[in-house]
């Protein structure tokens, strides 16, 4: 045939292109191995390991007491909802029921830290797709919350604030003032963010349409959290399976249909607003009581397997621990959002342009500690 | 459908659909676990997925273990549409070359779960497109969470 | 030679009555050649000093205030800091290709400076095609771009340069078309003239509507021409780095730096003196005092390059095939468009002329 | 139509943008987030709970309430602690009792999880609200907390 060959005579070639381990847009040293021709990618195939600190292996040496301040070091943006699932479990294997006042302020403080994940996740966005300011915004608020995280944790990333039984000291006098202030700030400056990036035109044209996940490969491919409520799979663990004060509450799941990168940001963003409204009506009926059961100094988990899930920023973070009645976890395995989520990056990549690339795999919002544990 | 429901309607699927004998047991754990044999796994859990009754179309979590004796794969895998959850277990006792079958072509997450295990534990798997050391370096000396894993520099025993 | 040099009269009085022709003309050139180079070199180190406070006030933050009161040497110490820094390049670059590129994008730059008319006085060289010299000038600074991205051998660096190419063969013919549209007013294609035209009212002003539109696809595509965000695919951060000077560092990297700035002033010149009048006051109020229009000039100007700021810090960057689509679908038809309503109401006499 | 709305609507939005950030920069001034770190070194206070690094309260006596029961060194996670003790005679009562001769803490390792502060049943160890640990040789971070020639508090024991 006469056009086939020129096809051939002019068939394109495909180079190879690392992004990463050191890249703007991979957030952290995950490298992707890319395959373009020209702008379009041919395949995406990630390189990961540059931060495994093999934390699953740590924790089979220490005791329970000390895996959890482990697991603020694997999605840091939500330490503290790494913290309460390890202790969740803990919990529950022991059989102890915590007081109410931890229940409300482990769901208080989570829902803090959503807010906080989600906050730097949408500066990062904007980054991303090119509008600089966006993070700065982003941060001013953010800071906020960081701030009521140093008053009462001690830390404002890495808290370790949970503790297997409740919490390791009771919430700051200060703590709910704070809250309520910034709750107050926040709501004026959450629409701003509308105003400056949802709706603007040039952000709209690069979201909508790109990186399509369908329903079933979002299940199929493990997809949890905001991108798998993205493509309409209704997989929010707060909802399904509710842990601490979350039963007491009533809040809408964020749910888009569209599965394209615009619907996972608008599922963040409205993330937020729910995140609020679940705080509002915490933040008044605190419970009285204790802070804290008291349990051994030792714990010894009985014999058996436990698996606890819990709803961080990012999605599904499965804690399985296998005891055999010693003071160590015989296994740990922590089935962490970001990992899942990374491995469908190949298939809603493909096809793109290199620009789309960037816009979906921030909209993945991936943090790579939690992907290399 | 609950865990006896479960039980029940499984070992229906015994003998004819899978040969060998499947074990139950709900001690020890709060979803049914099955322990099936490794060449039975792949018809097991692609049978657990299609049919409409279990439909358990996600699996959230595949951990390598390490028995002590035997290697083995555990699936957690829940139906988004049933609700139910259920725990399928796979073990060898050959440590030099465990073998599973990939069930990447039921859920496609497990190509990256696979790699994991493979990465940590060993633990081949067939008929995996692209089985890789993943986070390890392609030279590294044998598979870090294995209990006889030994490393004098980088590990501290306690 | 059709030069019209018309710096300051004495000098050149003084000049020509000392040495013979040919040696004062040259004289004359280099001692120009330097003050624009000053210019050059002060412009550019104080839009990227502007750049960045302005870029900070935007952003909720303070900006550079170490280095000098309000931090005002910050970009002479960065400057330093580049002129002392290695010069470093890749293994298998194409050296000669390499080392070429970056004086390619900085003489363009300058010499698209050469023409533009600070004030009535103050302008270098008055050609009778000066805004086809402006265009044509400002479109040769991509070639080293291109050389740059090619030669470097780091690909990140050439999808750089290839869409520097692209861009600038799309956007250039919007900024020409744009242009155009204003010319059908003066009939004229010298900047001195066109600014004389303008004392009836400047263009934006007698050409009205279609002006206002030919102005706006004026800013969209001159943005463009520059690489600036939203249109800094060229270098865009968070898919390739840097882009096309990935591996340039010290001043040769410091020279595609200013060539930017240098250029967004050139882009918000052209604006001014083509849109706003030059260097003529508002209705003519400092019509007595010639001497303020270099301040006219400069304050329009920079209102412009403000305008492109806060174009930078505010929009997401577009795709590589939006950016096409916004030329080829919206601006190129809508230029036409406008061009066709210049011509009419140029033709029924509809200019407003005060 | 919806051509040109298309771009009436896109401008629209374009200028709502820069609506917000002309508003922030009008009160750049006073809306400035920047904290002009070591300038600012004399009002920047730590919360009282920061967790800075371990420090050993001592009283006007040189007197300290560690007793050396070890407990904060088995909840270290990171080996972060040790505590050299040593049986020896106390000259008020002549019995033979133990006694931290070094608590060495080394910061270097710290994790900064709040542990060994918890599990002291003295509460002899603190956190300080320190935010400036950077040194220039990694040797000074190795710390021993209680001070040459200190001893226990009286009543503390009991």
């Amino acid at each position: 045939m006469e056009t086939s060959t020129i096809n051939n005579n002019f068939k394109s070639e495909e180079y190879f292109i690392n992004m990463g381990p050191q890249h703007p847009a991979t957030h952290g040293v995950l490298r992707l191995l890319l395959t373009i021709d020209g702008e379009t990618i041919k395949n995406v195939e990630p390189d990961l390991g540059y931060i495994h600190r093999s934390i699953e292996k740590m924790c089979e040496r220490d005791s329970y007491q000390q895996i959890v301040h482990l697991t603020d070091r694997m999605d840091y943006l939500s330490s503290n909802i790494n913290n309460e699932a390890v202790c969740l479990a803990v919990e529950n294997a022991l059989q102890i029921e915590v007081p109410d006042r931890v229940k409300v302020i482990r769901t208080i403080i989570a829902e803090l830290t959503r807010i906080a994940s989600h906050n730097l996740w949408w500066g990062v966005m904007g980054m991303d797709v090119g509008a600089l300011t966006t993070y700065f915004y982003a941060f001013r608020d953010r800071e906020m919350i960081n701030d009521i995280f140093e008053e009462t944790c001690g830390a404002r990333l890495t808290m370790n604030y949970n503790v297997p039984g409740g919490l390791m000291f009771d919430i700051h006098p200060n703590f709910v003032k704070r809250v309520k202030e910034f709750i107050a700030h926040f709501k004026t400056k959450l629409p701003e963010y509308d105003t400056l990036l949802t709706n603007n035109v040039i952000f709209q044209k690069r979201m909508r349409g790109v990186g399509l996940l369908s329903k079933e490969d979002a299940i199929s491919y493990g997809a949890s959290g905001p991108v798998g409520r993205g493509s309409g799979y209704s997989c929010d663990v707060r909802k399904i399976h509710p842990y601490s004060a979350l039963d007491k509450v009533t809040f809408n799941e964020a749910l888009r249909t569209d599965g394209d990168s615009f619907a996972r940001y608008e599922v963040r963003i409205q993330e937020m607003w729910e995140s609020i409204s679940i705080i509002e009506q915490l933040i008044d009926n605190i419970p009285e009581g204790d802070y804290k059961v008291e349990t051994n100094a030792v714990i010894k988990l009985p014999k058996g397997e436990f698996y606890q899930k819990v709803e961080t920023a990012r999605g599904e973070l499965g804690v399985y621990i296998i005891s055999t009645g010693t003071k160590n976890p015989y296994r740990l395995k922590f089935r962490s959002p970001g990992f899942s989520n990374l491995s469908l990056l190949n298939h809603i990549a493909v096809g793109g342009k290199i620009g789309d690339l960037v816009a979906s795999m921030a909209t993945l919002d991936l943090v790579i500690p939690d992907i290399d544990r | 459908m609950t865990n006896e429901a479960l039980q029940n309607l499984i070992s229906t699927w015994v003998p004819d659909f899978i040969s060998s004998k499947l074990e139950f047991t709900e001690e020890e754990s709060q979803f049914l676990n099955i322990t099936v044999q490794p060449a039975d796994l792949h018809k097991l859990l692609a049978r657990l997925k299609s049919n409409s009754k279990t439909n358990f179309d996600y699996l959230f979590c595949l951990s390598g273990v390490d028995w002590g004796v035997e290697l083995g794969v555990v699936y957690h895998l829940e139906s988004t549409t049933h609700n139910h959850m259920i725990v399928v277990k796979v073990k060898t006792e050959d440590r030099d070359a465990p073998v599973f079958d990939s069930v990447h072509d039921i859920w496609k997450t497990a190509e990256f779960h696979e790699c994991e295990a493979f990465d940590f534990f060993g633990v081949q798997f067939n008929n995996h497109p692209n089985l890789r050391r993943l986070f390890l370096t392609e030279d590294w000396d044998g598979f870090p969470l294995r209990k006889d894993y030994v490393d004098d520099i980088n590990m501290i025993v306690k | 030679m059709n030069l019209s040099l018309s710096i300051t009269k004495n000098i050149h009085d003084w000049l020509f009555s000392m040495m013979p022709e040919t040696v004062a003309s040259l004289t004359e050139m280099t001692l120009i050649a330097t003050v624009y180079l000053a210019v050059f070199a002060v412009t550019g180190l104080f839009l990227v000093l502007l750049e960045r406070k302005v870029a900070a006030w935007f952003q909720l933050r303070l900006g550079p205030n170490r280095v000098g009161p309000w931090g005002l040497l910050q970009t002479m110490a960065d400057a330093l800091k580049l002129v002392s820094k290695e010069l470093t390049g890749t293994v298998n670059a194409d050296k000669f290709l390499y080392n070429l590129a970056p004086y390619f994008v900085i003489i363009t730059a300058l010499m698209a400076l050469a023409v533009l008319p600070f004030s009535g006085e103050f302008q270098a060289f008055d050609i009778n095609i000066g805004i086809f010299f402006l265009i044509a000038i400002s479109s040769i600074g991509v070639i080293g771009i291109l050389l740059a991205g090619w030669s470097s051998n780091n690909k990140f660096a050439l999808i750089g340069a290839m869409r520097s190419g692209v861009q600038t063969i799309s956007y250039e013919l919007s900024v020409g078309l744009s242009l155009l549209t204003v010319i059908l007013i003066t009939g004229t294609l010298q900047l001195s003239e066109i600014v004389e035209v303008q004392r009836n009212g400047w263009l934006i002003v007698q050409g009205h509507i279609p002006a206002m539109f030919a102005f706006m696809i004026y800013m969209i595509s001159g943005t463009a021409e520059t690489n600036r965000a939203p249109f800094d695919l060229v270098e865009a951060e968070s898919e390739l780095g840097a882009g096309f000077h990935t591996e340039y560092s010290g001043m040769k990297f410091a020279y595609f730096f200013l060539a930017e700035f240098i250029n967004m002033f050139i882009i918000a010149s052209i604006a001014t003196t083509i849109f706003f009048g030059a260097w003529l006051s508002p209705f003519g109020i400092t019509e007595s005092l010639p001497w303020l229009g270099v301040f006219w000039f400069l304050g329009k100007t920079l209102v412009l390059v403000f305008l492109m700021m806060w174009f930078r810090w505010t929009f997401p960057r577009l795709r590589i095939d939006q950016l096409l689509t916004l030329e080829w679908k919206y601006l190129l038809p809508l230029n036409l468009m406008n061009i066709v309503l210049m011509a009419i109401i140029v033709w029924l006499n509809l200019t407003i002329q005060f | 139509m919806s051509y040109f709305s298309d771009i009436y609507n896109g401008i629209k939005t374009l200028l709502t943008g820069m609506s917000v950030t002309g508003k922030y920069f009008l009160h750049s001034q006073k809306g400035a987030i920047t904290q002009q770190y070591p300038d600012n070194r004399d009002t920047l206070k730590m919360f009282e709970r920061f967790r800075g690094e371990v420090v050993m309260p001592h009283d006007e006596n040189n007197e300290h309430r560690c007793t050396g029961c070890q407990k904060c060194e088995l909840a270290c996670p990171n080996g972060t602690i040790e505590i050299i003790w040593d049986r020896q005679v106390d000259p008020e009562t002549g019995k033979k009792k133990k006694m931290i001769e070094k608590h060495i803490y080394h910061l270097g390792m710290c994790t900064m999880c709040g542990l060994c502060v918890e599990a002291c049943p003295t509460d002899a160890i603190k956190w300080a609200q320190n935010y400036e640990n950077s040194v220039y040789d990694r040797t000074t971070l190795t710390r021993v907390l209680n001070k040459p020639g200190s001893k226990l508090m009286a009543g503390v024991e009991d």
